[in-house]
């Protein structure tokens, strides 16, 4: 059993461990994300959280062990990478609830959804959906007939921001072209700002007028490269306004903290339920970002077809693909 | 234009490699093997946001950012140095201790395991394109840095008496050199060069993100030896690997093949070159001698 | 005398910067712990409990030791033919990669008697191939090893993220499908109270390993010839020794150890390769083969010690970064380096003093030798 | 001119001077006098601690104990610097020079021209083109050192000294690369700077060098000073005699029988074929033929001496014939086994054996037991299916150790433990011990002390007398004399002379050693 297992919380208050992906507290992103639902959560009803930042690969899952073996009511894992350490331990854990943001969930032969363990809650969001209407705002405001994207490592799971990035793109503009391209083939992709700004001038200089990064840090020199050009950048999973005021045309949010929340609640409420929790256009679980600092950005003609394209796709006149 | 563009970016990407590889070319020169390239950079890279943090200046960045490559290649030289360690293994380790220590700071000083906030740095708010690479004083330096070192090398006594050092030690020792004050004046200089790429990259960044140089010090080490040890040739390699990741970024689009071979080219072009495939590449005699 | 003298010499020189190393360490340790705002002593203490204060740590501890077992090993056996391999990371991952390949292939139900064994086999071929390209760049045009192995930890990886990226993966995850044969059982399985720790019967695979290459550098003929090229190419060429070929079998020999690291998570621990699940480890190796001083049992002592600093960052995250222990390895690295020249050094001069009435005369020193010619084929030590 | 020992004019002056490496005591209370402008010899045997003396007066090394004064000052522990700057310069035992750099850098090298902060190239080549020509020390200023013949090396190191205006000139055996010309040249030079006020010390091991140009000496031994002479009142006897603590017979030995042994110039000696060399040509590190077209024979129960200044081809020819230098054209045959192409250990096998001029470039793995050293080039006979058989390395190792007599006695210590002479036997218990038909001798007994050399002669000899063919190359023409049936000489790169023992003579053999003579009959050997 791992170290301080010992001590059982007392009282009704939740106890909740989290264990964040590379990157960690201030990434600006999903991990903050996470950090911020369950800072809410602290202050609302007084949960008590632990954060644990684990290293290599093998760390995740003793960090994760670590949490339950302690007796925490709720024990989170912030990233896709999690999914397998969750599944498992929640087998070794029927008493702990656990949570997976990003959690994979798998398909088996038939094509049937396979299930998270019953004490797994799934949290899933469809980026595609939010990078869709991001796609279509970029084409709309762009001015040009070209629109650029930046991944991070060229793996699937950025490929799904970018195939409902570019889906948007053409549902309100069919001849525009999508210039994607990615920072790297290793992790290192996802921290190489001085990257992300030469893709994005190069982007710039081609044309393009707006880019939306997929790349965690490596995002943070898009945005530098929108400063220098004048142009625009659109960010992704946190709302990214700060990074360059008055050239992130708005943020593809996905709302981890809500989630995070939302589950954190459930489980002090004793409402816990394993299962898949989607987080799409419907849910408000992704969105895009639109508010007094980027009002002025963009057009209430925009505004409203996006507005329209967001209530096709909640019901389910649009289907936006997850793959290239 | 589209050529013009195209020489921008090259020189914008190869910058932090000619801080670097100038560094190594130093180092190596001198008989000191330069693993630890890497580590300069990110270190400059760090004590760069950190010093414009707290100043709000650029130019203090710039001063703070060679300090801590400074003070890195003093720990190097200190072990290699005074204690002879294996120069290698010291410069695998002082890799592995900045990343650590960087990361360590950036959690102390703000809380965060992957950013700094903003800082000031050069590549302005308000100029266009290609201005931005004429306004930043740091590209005049990076490329003026080459011809430099190898006027240093070449041209001046300090420079005969690195060559010296790093061929054969005993000579210059007999001939009254002090050859351990070459060769820590030659290392410390590696740190503040190879410290600069760092602080470059971050003061154009306004940033610094944890592991930021994502292997830039290698590429630049691959130039030294790609250029055979001779600073304008090794000028020239940063130039080409530059070019390749240029031309890279501009073709991706098209996705001809997949990025992770285009990403090799540097590697592999070093490979051939040891191999001797490009000529016989003949490092200083007394590379990486200073164990005994 | 004479006889006992040197002896303790040689345990002196052995044991010393360890010891050095462990000060500085706790030392520095101290002063970033203080720096955090956070008392040492407790800091320590939950380092100490959550690795070797239970049966789950000690699993823990023992999962991470085996495979920087492997890459240290990898490195010091390499180190003990005068060749320095940086590649330990890339060849690392190939060989978890060749594991997961020969487990992706065999048909599902394949009894773990054969399926097993071809697995590591599969390990250790892929890990020595990919040691192999800069024996041979070394052996036949003197490219250094350094640079190559290098720059061979970029290529293989990049390789391999392609072929995972691109062909192999699960949807929306970084790791292959899980292997249909092969796997290797955790130990917690039959010792309950390992339960959870990721330790597995790798461990027994790998200590076998290390067994079996102690006995091949101290009792074979051609660990009697490895290691000669290691100390002195020259005579051992002298002596018959082909040194391109001894080189070449070293690197190889290398490779595949430290491939054989990749079985611990691919088999052992999570039944399928994923991208970037060697973490260092291959660069730690280096540090682990340095501090065991290359020899096999003082690998397996260093692996445990990093492995634990390793799990203890984690152990102590509640209350300090665990970045603290990335410092603290570097540091370790730096410390050992550093003393050990120091130590031969005055070692060897108090062994002189303590011999009576010494006499004067001693091998030339080599340094002069060398120096005599003035150029020829000099190279970097290692 | 000769100033009186100890008297104001000792411009030298280094009094119980004590130096430790590590556990080696190399100076052990040794001292020096020197007076101005006189040429002074430091001799006594390998490993006496002269250099060590040398290093300390030149700043290259801090004694441990004792007192350096030069000029009256007392200057114990001065810097290289400190000493350049004073006047004293030294010309090392071994190449101290940068072989990328060019002839003018390195002789400017620590105390460069400068013109407005940078390195004025051009002034040094004239700065140095004209001392050379005052001197008359030709060199080409311009040219890279790498390229350089070894007498130009040396006279650059020369070069070096003179530039820094040395005042005190301190000569590690400047000779023992040169050709006797050379050598002459050298002495020229010298003299001319003796008698411009400079102070010489000359370290050599040349006796009839040391009678020739110097008027005081110094004699060394273990560490200390042992004895101090003037030149014009001792012999080359009396030299030895100090050196060695005991009475040596510098006349050159011939073991009984052994004159005329060698049956003329033929291909056929006594026995059978030992070695037979045809047509050899061997590249060498710097130059394309190092061994050019050599052919001769070494019969069985024959041993051929090679005599010959060191760097004439004589490495290259040993290490092509042993296989450890690839061959440009020829052959090479042990017995009938022809071995030309083979490896060192099928050229083992074939029945060769080889005592390496340098042990610790080729002949002992230092770290190694004296036991694992002693099967080195046979461990494939000492392991079974691959696998070391430990108890044959032990006998075998205490069988060598008793009979040539290796102290300590303990095997399992390793090599570096040991003295120079002891490891040599190690060497030669090695090879001697094995099956072998031909022996290639380089330097057997560099660095032993004189009893050792005695008995590794003997061993020799009976090895010869037991019907084995030997390769002998010896720097010392003294033992090429005393050993050898046959006696060639090569001169860059060829047999320039091959006679029986009965001809060969000093006097005989110094033409064709420095390349004055040519042989008659190249081919016959
Ligand atoms: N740098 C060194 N490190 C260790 N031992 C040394 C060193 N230099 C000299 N020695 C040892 O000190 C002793 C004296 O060496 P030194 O070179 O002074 O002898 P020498 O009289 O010049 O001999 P030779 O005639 O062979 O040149 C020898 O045993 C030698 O091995
Ligand atoms: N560095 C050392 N470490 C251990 N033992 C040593 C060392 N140096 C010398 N010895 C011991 O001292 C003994 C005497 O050494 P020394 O070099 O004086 O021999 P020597 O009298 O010169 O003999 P030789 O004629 O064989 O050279 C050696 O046999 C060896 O065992
Ligand atoms: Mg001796
Ligand atoms: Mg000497």
């Amino acid at each position: 059993r791992p170290a301080g297992a010992a001590v059982a919380p007392v009282g009704d208050a939740v106890d909740v461990g989290i264990v964040f992906d590379l990157g960690g507290r201030g990434d600006k992103s999903f991990n903050d994300g996470a950090y911020i639902g369950a800072e809410r959560a602290a202050k609302a009803f007084g949960a008590r959280v632990r954060f644990v930042e684990p290293g290599e690969g093998s760390d995740r899952e003793a960090g994760l062990r670590m949490l339950a073996a302690e007796g925490m009511d709720l024990v989170i894992g912030v990233g896709f990478i999690f999914t397998d350490d969750l599944t498992q331990l929640a087998k070794e854990y029927p008493n702990v609830s656990f949570a997976g943001v990003d959690f994979a969930v798998s398909v088996d032969k038939d094509g049937k959804v396979v299930l998270p363990p019953l004490n797994v809650a799934a949290l899933k969001f469809r980026e595609e959906q939010g990078s869709f209407l991001v796609g279509a705002l970029a084409a709309l405001v762009g001015g040009s007939k070209k629109v650029g994207f930046v991944g991070g490592m060229d793996t699937p799971l950025i490929h799904k921001f970018e195939a409902g990035y570019k889906a948007g793109v053409k549902a309100v503009c069919a001849d525009c072209e999508v210039i994607a391209q990615y920072a790297g083939v290793t992790p290192e992709a996802f921290r190489n700002p001085g990257r992300g700004k030469e893709l994005a001038l190069s982007q710039y200089q081609q044309g393009v007028n707006v880019i939306y990064h997929a790349s965690g840090s490596t995002g943070l020199g898009v945005f530098e490269a929108a400063r220098t050009m004048k142009k625009m950048g659109i960010g992704v999973d946190a709302d990214q306004y700060n990074e360059a005021p008055g050239f992130v045309l708005s943020s593809m949010v996905k709302r981890v903290d809500n989630a995070v929340f939302d589950v954190i609640s459930r489980v002090k409420e004793k409402k816990f339920s394993g299962g898949i929790y989607d987080f799409g256009l419907a849910e408000d679980g992704v969105g895009y970002v639109y508010d007094e600092h980027n009002k002025a950005l963009i057009p209430d003609a925009v505004r409203a077809r996006l507005e329209a394209l967001k209530a096709d796709i909640v019901a389910g006149k649009i289907t936006v693909p997850s793959s290239r | 234009m589209t050529l013009l563009l195209f020489l921008a970016q090259t020189i914008r990407i190869a910058i932090p490699y000619l801080f670097a590889a100038a560094g190594g070319a130093l180092a190596e020169r001198a008989g000191i093997v330069a693993l630890s390239l890497e580590g300069y950079m990110l270190g400059g890279a760090f004590g760069a946001v950190i010093g414009a943090y707290y100043t709000g200046s650029a130019w203090i960045g710039v001063v703070t950012g060679v300090w801590w490559g400074i003070m890195l290649a003093a720990i190097h030289a200190v072990c290699t140095l005074r204690f002879k360690a294996d120069q290698i293994v010291t410069g695998v380790a002082i890799n592995l201790f900045t990343v650590g220590i960087t990361r360590f700071l950036l959690q102390l000083a703000f809380d965060s395991s992957s950013n700094s906030p903003r800082v000031a740095g050069f590549g302005g708010d308000n100029i266009g394109g290609a201005l931005a690479l004429v306004s930043n004083p740091l590209v005049w330096l990076g490329l003026a840095t080459m011809p430099a070192l190898a006027f240093v090398v070449y041209r001046t006594t300090f420079g005969l008496r690195v060559r010296a050092v790093g061929e054969h030690p005993l000579a210059a020792a007999s001939l009254g050199v002090p050859v351990n004050r070459v060769r820590w004046v030659a290392v410390l200089g590696s740190g503040a060069l190879a410290a600069l790429g760092g602080t470059y990259l971050a003061l154009d960044q306004h940033q610094f993100t944890d592991s930021m140089t994502a292997g830039r010090g290698f590429i630049a080490l691959a130039a030294v030896i790609f250029g055979r040890w001779d600073p304008v040739r090794a000028g020239l390699a940063c130039l080409l690997f530059a070019g390749a990741e240029t031309l890279q970024i501009r073709l991706q689009a098209a996705q001809l093949i997949p990025s992770q071979f285009v990403a090799m080219i540097p590697y592999v072009l070093t490979i051939v070159a040891v191999a001797g495939v490009v000529g016989r590449s003949v490092p200083p005699a007394a590379l990486g001698r200073t164990t005994d | 005398m004479s006889d006992t003298t040197a002896r303790r010499a040689a345990l002196e020189e052995a044991l010393l910067p360890p010891i050095v190393a462990l000060a500085v360490v706790l030392v520095i340790g101290d002063l970033l712990i203080l720096a955090y705002g956070e008392a040492p002593g407790a800091v320590w203490r939950l380092m100490l409990e959550g690795t070797w204060g239970n049966a789950y740590g000690i699993g823990q501890v023992l999962y991470k030791a085996t495979t920087l077992a492997c890459t240290g090993l990898a490195v010091a056996v390499a180190l003990r033919a005068g060749l320095f391999n940086i590649g330990a990371e890339g060849q690392l991952a190939a060989g978890g990669f060749g594991a997961a390949i020969a487990g992706l292939a065999l048909p599902a139900g394949t009894p773990s008697i054969i399926a097993t064994p071809v697995c590591i086999a599969a390990a250790l071929l892929f890990g020595g191939m990919v040691a192999a390209v800069p024996g041979v760049l070394r052996a036949k045009f003197g490219a250094h090893e350094v640079i190559v192995t290098i720059m061979m930890n970029f290529i293989v990886l990049a390789l391999l993220n392609y072929v995972i990226a691109a062909h192999l993966h699960v949807p929306e995850t970084l790791h292959t499908p899980s292997v249909h044969a092969g796997t290797i059982e955790r130990i917690g399985s039959v010792i309950p109270a390992f339960h959870g720790s990721a330790v597995n019967w790798s461990v027994v695979v790998v200590g076998t390993a290390v067994s079996a290459v102690a006995w091949y550098l101290f009792r074979t003929r051609a660990g009697f010839e490895l290691r000669a090229v290691g100390l002195q190419p020259g005579v051992a060429e002298y002596g018959g020794v082909n040194v391109s070929r001894t080189w070449m079998r070293a690197l190889a020999l290398s490779g595949a150890i430290a491939g054989l690291g990749g079985v611990n998570f691919v088999l052992g621990y999570k039944g399928y390769y994923e991208d970037g699940f060697a973490g260092g480890a291959g660069f730690l190796g280096i540090a682990v083969a340095l501090v065991g001083r290359n020899h096999p049992l003082g690998v397996v002592i260093a692996a445990l010690f990093f492995a634990t600093l390793s799990q203890g960052g984690l152990a102590i995250n509640a209350m300090v970064p665990k970045q603290i222990v990335e410092v603290l390895q570097g540091i370790v690295i730096l410390a050992v380096a550093a003393s050990v020249p120091e130590v031969r050094r005055l070692v060897r001069k108090a062994a002189g003093a303590r011999r009576s009435g010494m006499p004067t005369s001693m091998p030339t020193a080599t340094e002069e030798l060398r120096a005599a010619r003035m150029s020829g084929d000099q190279r970097p030590s290692a | 001119m000769t100033a009186s020992v100890g008297g104001p004019t000792a411009v030298v002056r280094m009094n119980g001077i004590q130096k430790y490496f590590g556990a080696v005591h190399a100076n052990r209370g040794a001292e020096i006098e020197v007076g101005a402008g006189e040429i002074h010899a430091l001799v006594g045997e390998n490993g006496a601690g002269k250099s060590t003396l040398m290093k300390i007066l030149s700043g290259m090394q801090a004694p441990d104990g004792g007192g350096v004064e030069v000029g009256g000052r007392d200057v114990t522990g001065w810097t290289t610097a400190q000493a350049i700057a004073a006047g004293v310069g030294m010309v090392h035992q071994h190449f101290m020079l940068v072989p990328t750099l060019t002839v003018a850098e390195n002789v400017v090298l620590g105390r460069e021209p400068v013109s407005v902060a940078t390195f004025d190239r051009d002034r040094a080549i004239r700065e140095v083109e004209e001392l050379s020509k005052q001197s008359g020390l030709i060199v080409p200023a311009n040219r890279l050192v790498a390229d350089l013949s070894v007498g130009e090396a040396q006279r650059v190191e020369i070069l070096k000294t003179l530039y820094r205006g040395a005042r005190i000139l301190l000569l590690d055996e400047p000779t023992a690369v040169l050709s006797p010309p050379e050598v002459t040249e050298l002495w020229a030079v010298l003299r001319r700077v003796r008698d411009t006020g400079t102070t010489i010390i000359l370290i050599t091991h040349k006796l009839d060098e040391v009678m020739a140009v110097t008027e005081r000496i110094t004699v060394m031994r273990q560490g200390a000073t042992v004895a101090r002479m003037a030149t014009r009142a001792t012999t080359p006897e009396g030299i030895a005699k100090a050196m060695v603590g005991r009475d040596v017979d510098l006349s050159v030995q011939t073991s009984a029988g052994s004159v005329g042994r060698g049956k003329g110039l033929g291909d056929e000696g006594g026995g059978g074929t030992g070695l037979t060399v045809r047509n050899l040509t061997v590249r060498g590190a710097r130059v394309e033929k190092a061994v050019n077209d050599v052919s001769f024979t070494v019969s069985a129960g024959e041993i051929l001496g090679i005599a010959g200044v060191e760097g004439n081809g004589q490495t290259e020819l040993l290490e092509a014939i042993s296989g450890l230098r690839g061959v440009t054209s020829g052959s090479i045959r042990i017995g009938d086994r022809e071995i030309t192409h083979a490896s060192v250990r099928e050229r083992g096998d074939a029945g060769l054996s080889h005592i390496p001029e340098d042990r610790h470039q080729r002949g002992l793995i230092l770290e190694y037991s004296v036991a694992d050293n002693l099967i080195l080039g046979q461990q494939h006979r000492f392991s079974r299916s691959g696998v070391m058989d430990r108890a044959a390395v032990a006998t075998n190792a205490a069988k060598q150790v008793a009979a040539f007599d290796v102290r300590p006695t303990d095997a399992s210590l390793a090599v570096r433990t040991l003295s120079g002479g002891n490891q040599q036997k190690v060497v030669i218990a090695r090879e001697l011990s094995r099956d072998f038909i031909v022996l290639l001798a380089a330097q057997p007994t560099r660095g032993v002390d004189v009893g050792a050399i005695e008995f590794i002669h003997d061993t020799l000899r009976k090895a010869r007398d037991a019907g084995k063919a030997i390769l002998l190359v010896s720097a010392e023409l003294r033992e090429v004399l005393s050993l050898a049936d046959r006696v060639a000489v090569m001169y860059g790169g060829r047999f320039v002379a091959v006679m029986s023992r009965a001809d060969a003579s000093e006097d005989a053999l110094g033409p064709y050693m420095t390349g004055a003579r040519k042989a008659e009959t190249e081919s016959a050997a």
